[in-house]
């Protein structure tokens, strides 16, 4: 394993250290409990807060800013953080409107958040939760801990983030963010595994004409395991079940959103995304929104994943509306 | 600090050997563990109980808890607070359950233990939702809690290596199975073949349990148990 | 070699088309021969163009737009582009104002852009050269093809375009793209190497316990081969010969700016720059301005690079004026 | 096409040959040529090359030039407009020069053969700078042009042959030295060892001139070339 890091127990800390040294103007780094605050946030504004495992950067805390997040929690790699960190980022993201939880569905995650939630309510904060599980490559949710949460936690974010900056009430950003969700699917695809620090091996071991179909975001394997194909019939194999299960209409409109997960450039993401669009194009969608790039990754894994959201004009519009945050900014 | 008991009943010192076992083998085991949950998960699970397990060494350190009910709570709070992922919340509402159910009595006889198994047992169960059979923990703990409750309850430290042995062989009968809770089950029948790591962790633990016990009770008291 | 491709010798034209389409709101691509231009630059201003090999992504396409270039000229992989592209390029970023050609001191980009500048100055359109050589991993650039153009190349193309953008002269606009790159200093570190998608091998071999010291970005080796370090050890070693060669003065305000060579998680290179402030700020340097991701990158190679700009007023204000573009945006 | 010749000059012809056959044995070592560069510089000097020369093989097959001027000069204009690099331009150059040396020439004698080939190499260091010594293509085409110079002039194949062997000489001689222009320059000593990729494609381009020369002469024709 070759990181550039220091110490494996230390890279959380550090770099989260080292992200608030960068983005001083827009967060403030809370080192113990470890969490991320928003600096400018208008009091009176429902609270976002995300967290979960880190490794997936910029998710979440390059999302802390105006128009998304107000704080955002970073467990250990790839493991979701506790609620001693939740609870105060919670105290931290709420104004006096309340706070909206936004959890990607993963037993350790929904655990972790649900005993924060029900500590912060006793406190006198109100939460509402928002699951995010937009992820098709699992099949049999009822035999599963269900889908997980991918791809479509950034859009969520994005969306209901910008719902509270205009100044929606608590149940009115929560159930932007459940709409975001139901209208977003995702499927991933590892080229390769990623190394966790304190493990110091890969994840998953993966023959040169290999490939996993199906992937999270935490390093394990996919569903399937087949043999290398060429970008297009990949995109092709990620496409077909994202359709299948959102089932969109002729002529909706949608947000198509190819991300990297870490290790692959970003000139193959716009391979992808290029014959993504003439399949979404002869599905008779339009693709009226894009994002292309590393925005929610599994350390220096190679892969992508495509998530496919069915737009409508309120989403649209809260898309377009200005964000500023780390890894995200438009609009101002 | 050595532990000591009546042979009929475990204590305080007994519940602080527990934890402070469970560490040591958690530590011994961190790589094992982590690499059980690489094949079927995300290959943190070694890490995280070890991260919890050490925290709570730091508060054994600091402060000797007076009862088993208060070491129990101790430990609830520290996993709670320190392990995170799936563990962390179920092992804590683990711990957590069975404080309750010792309440604050300073000595526990076998009655009493096989209470705070089984609600610690039923505190996994009413979080995480698992059954039988889905490769968790609680497949572990099920065969613990039912072999504790029909084992001799002359000494807890017969109660105690019935459940160990129990959950020993209940991790190792979750190899074939196929997940349907926790991270291993968006494997599917890739799950299949391995072992699930905290089922693993489980009888580690409860077999730390059954050592303290053995190691607390005069020389001749314990039960069956080895 | 497993990529996110299709046929490895239409890598950086399908890669290119899908990036317009993403994109079509701020570039046009041409695809024969294959350049891109900027969509809504206005009349009259003095036109930016670079070009360079492929393999670079963002660089230097993803810099097209309101505050930088007008026109990109994208080679094959790691292969300058011919005048064939150049020359319709430029007219293209040629608003009667004239153009700069913003160029990476490498013998194949000095020839084809020079050759390139000949002809449309035949044309009738007046070319200016900005030749960047940041990189001090070149030692004796008497005895060599002199330094070569690396992670100064951004910050060359933001500030010069951004002068550009509020109505500089042609050679007001050259002169601070020199006076950008005469102040800015970079050094490089490989952790892994990349694979050029028609060689399908690495561009050379690493061993598990070793680094390149000293790399440019085009896989080439570095000057130096050391046993892996520390990320703190590692950003001491890229550090130490940028301050040597630039000797700022005390007091000096700089901007910092931490590259990934592209397969680098982010998280990493927030733990460079962590440790990248603490040495500046203790050889009482002001960290003004920073830059932190994959900015100019090397395929999927893992590493990442420093560079250290001398800011003055001006600098600051032109950094900081409004950037539009598919990879860089601020300010609107 | 058959190349033809009096044995005493060569002719477009000829020309039209060379470049077909240097577009072969550049397809032939094009993973080796690139293979060099990688331990160098960045791996693409075969590929760069090929292009270019794949691109001349369509003008051919599209028009053939009338006189080895012009023959020379629409290789100049393709390897610039397609290949890049370093290695475009200044092949580039290099056909440029010999094209402008030989102007509308319908046959070239030795004389004229050694001004072209001298006019390229002159192009080349007036293009990239480079000195003998430094480990680029020079290291090949000076020896080349001063053993044209030297040889039998009686035919030209005779000139050329010696051109070629003294090219590939000079390619061989690159290896022990520290490059000193192009991107081999970056390594400093670590690029000693090596061969330079440009001095080896010229010297098969070099050795495809002769071979084209030898094809082209009546038998018994040639000088004392291989
Ligand atoms: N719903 C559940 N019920 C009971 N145990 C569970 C459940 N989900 C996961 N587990 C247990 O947690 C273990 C994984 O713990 P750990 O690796 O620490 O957390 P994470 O999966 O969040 O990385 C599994 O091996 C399994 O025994
Ligand atoms: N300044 C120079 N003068 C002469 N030849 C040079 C010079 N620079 C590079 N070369 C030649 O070009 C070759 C490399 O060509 P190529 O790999 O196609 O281009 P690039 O280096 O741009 O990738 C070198 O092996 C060397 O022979
Ligand atoms: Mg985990
Ligand atoms: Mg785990
Ligand atoms: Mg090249
Ligand atoms: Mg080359």
């Amino acid at each position: 394993m070759k990181k550039l890091i220091n110490d494996p127990k230390a890279v959380v800390e550090e770099s989260v250290e080292g992200f608030g040294l960068a983005h001083a103007d827009l967060v403030t780094v809370h080192p113990d409990p470890l969490f991320v605050s928003r600096k400018d946030a208008k009091s009176g504004k429902v609270g976002l807060l995300s967290g979960g495992g880190s490794g997936h950067e910029p998710l979440h805390a390059g999302y802390v800013g105006f128009g998304m997040l107000d704080a955002a929690v970073p467990g250990a790699v790839f493991t979701s953080p506790t609620p001693e960190a939740i609870i105060p980022a919670t105290a931290a993201a709420n104004s006096g409107a309340g706070v909206v939880h936004i959890v990607k569905n993963y037993t350790g995650d929904v655990l972790n958040f649900e005993t924060a939630a029900e500590m912060a309510q006793a406190d006198g904060i109100e939460v509402r939760t928002v699951l995010v599980n937009d992820d098709v490559a699992v099949e049999d949710s009822l035999y599963t801990a269900g889908r997980r949460g991918v791809g479509g936690t950034v859009l969520v974010e994005k969306i209901a983030g910008a719902a509270a900056e205009r100044g929606d009430g608590l149940d009115a950003v929560a159930a932007i963010g459940r709409r975001v969700n139901d209208n977003v699917r995702t499927m991933g695809v590892a080229l390769s595994a990623c190394t966790v620090p304190h493990a110091g091996v890969p994840s998953f071991e993966l023959a040169d004409d290999e490939i996993e179909i199906g992937i999270g975001i935490h390093g394990e394997p996919g569903r399937h395991r087949i043999a290398m194909e060429n970008a297009d019939g990949i995109t092709d194999r990620l496409l077909e079940p994202i359709l299948a299960d959102l089932k969109p209409a002729s002529g909706d409109k949608v947000l198509l959103f190819v991300n990297g997960m870490g290790g692959t450039p970003s000139s193959e993401l716009y391979i992808v995304y290029r014959h993504a669009v003439k399949v979404l194009e002869a599905a008779n969608l339009v693709v009226e929104r894009s994002l292309v790039g590393n925005y929610i990754t599994s350390l220096e894994m190679q892969g992508c994943s495509i998530s496919v959201l069915r737009l409508d004009d309120e989403m649209t519009a809260l898309w377009d509306a200005p964000v500023h945050t780390p890894a995200l900014r438009w609009g101002m | 600090m050595t532990a000591t008991g009546t042979g009929t009943t475990v204590d305080a010192a007994w519940a602080i050997d527990w934890l402070r076992r469970s560490a040591a083998v958690v530590a011994e085991h961190r790589v094992a563990l982590s690499e059980l949950d690489r094949a079927i998960g995300d290959g943190d699970h070694g890490e995280n109980l070890d991260r919890g397990f050490t925290a709570i060494l730091a508060k054994l350190d600091e402060e000797a808890p007076p009862t088993p009910g208060a070491a129990f709570k101790m430990a609830a709070m520290t996993l709670i607070s320190k392990v995170g992922g799936a563990a962390g919340p179920l092992y804590g509402t683990a711990f957590l359950r069975a404080g309750t159910a010792v309440g604050d009595a300073a000595a526990l006889d076998s009655a009493l233990l096989v209470a705070a198994l089984t609600a610690a047992r039923d505190g996994v169960v009413a979080r995480g939702k698992a059954e039988s059979g889905d490769k968790t923990m609680i497949d572990a703990w099920t065969p613990a809690v039912d072999a504790a409750a029909a084992a001799d309850r002359s000494a807890p430290a017969a109660v105690l290596a019935a459940a160990a042995e129990a959950a020993e062989a209940g991790a190792v009968a979750t190899d074939p199975l196929i997940a349907r809770k926790g991270r291993a089950s968006y494997l599917g029948e890739r799950s299949m073949g391995h072992r699930d790591p905290g089922a693993a962790s489980s009888a580690l633990i409860l077999r730390a349990a059954a050592d303290a016990a053995a190691a607390a009770a005069p020389a001749g008291a314990s039960g069956t148990g080895a």
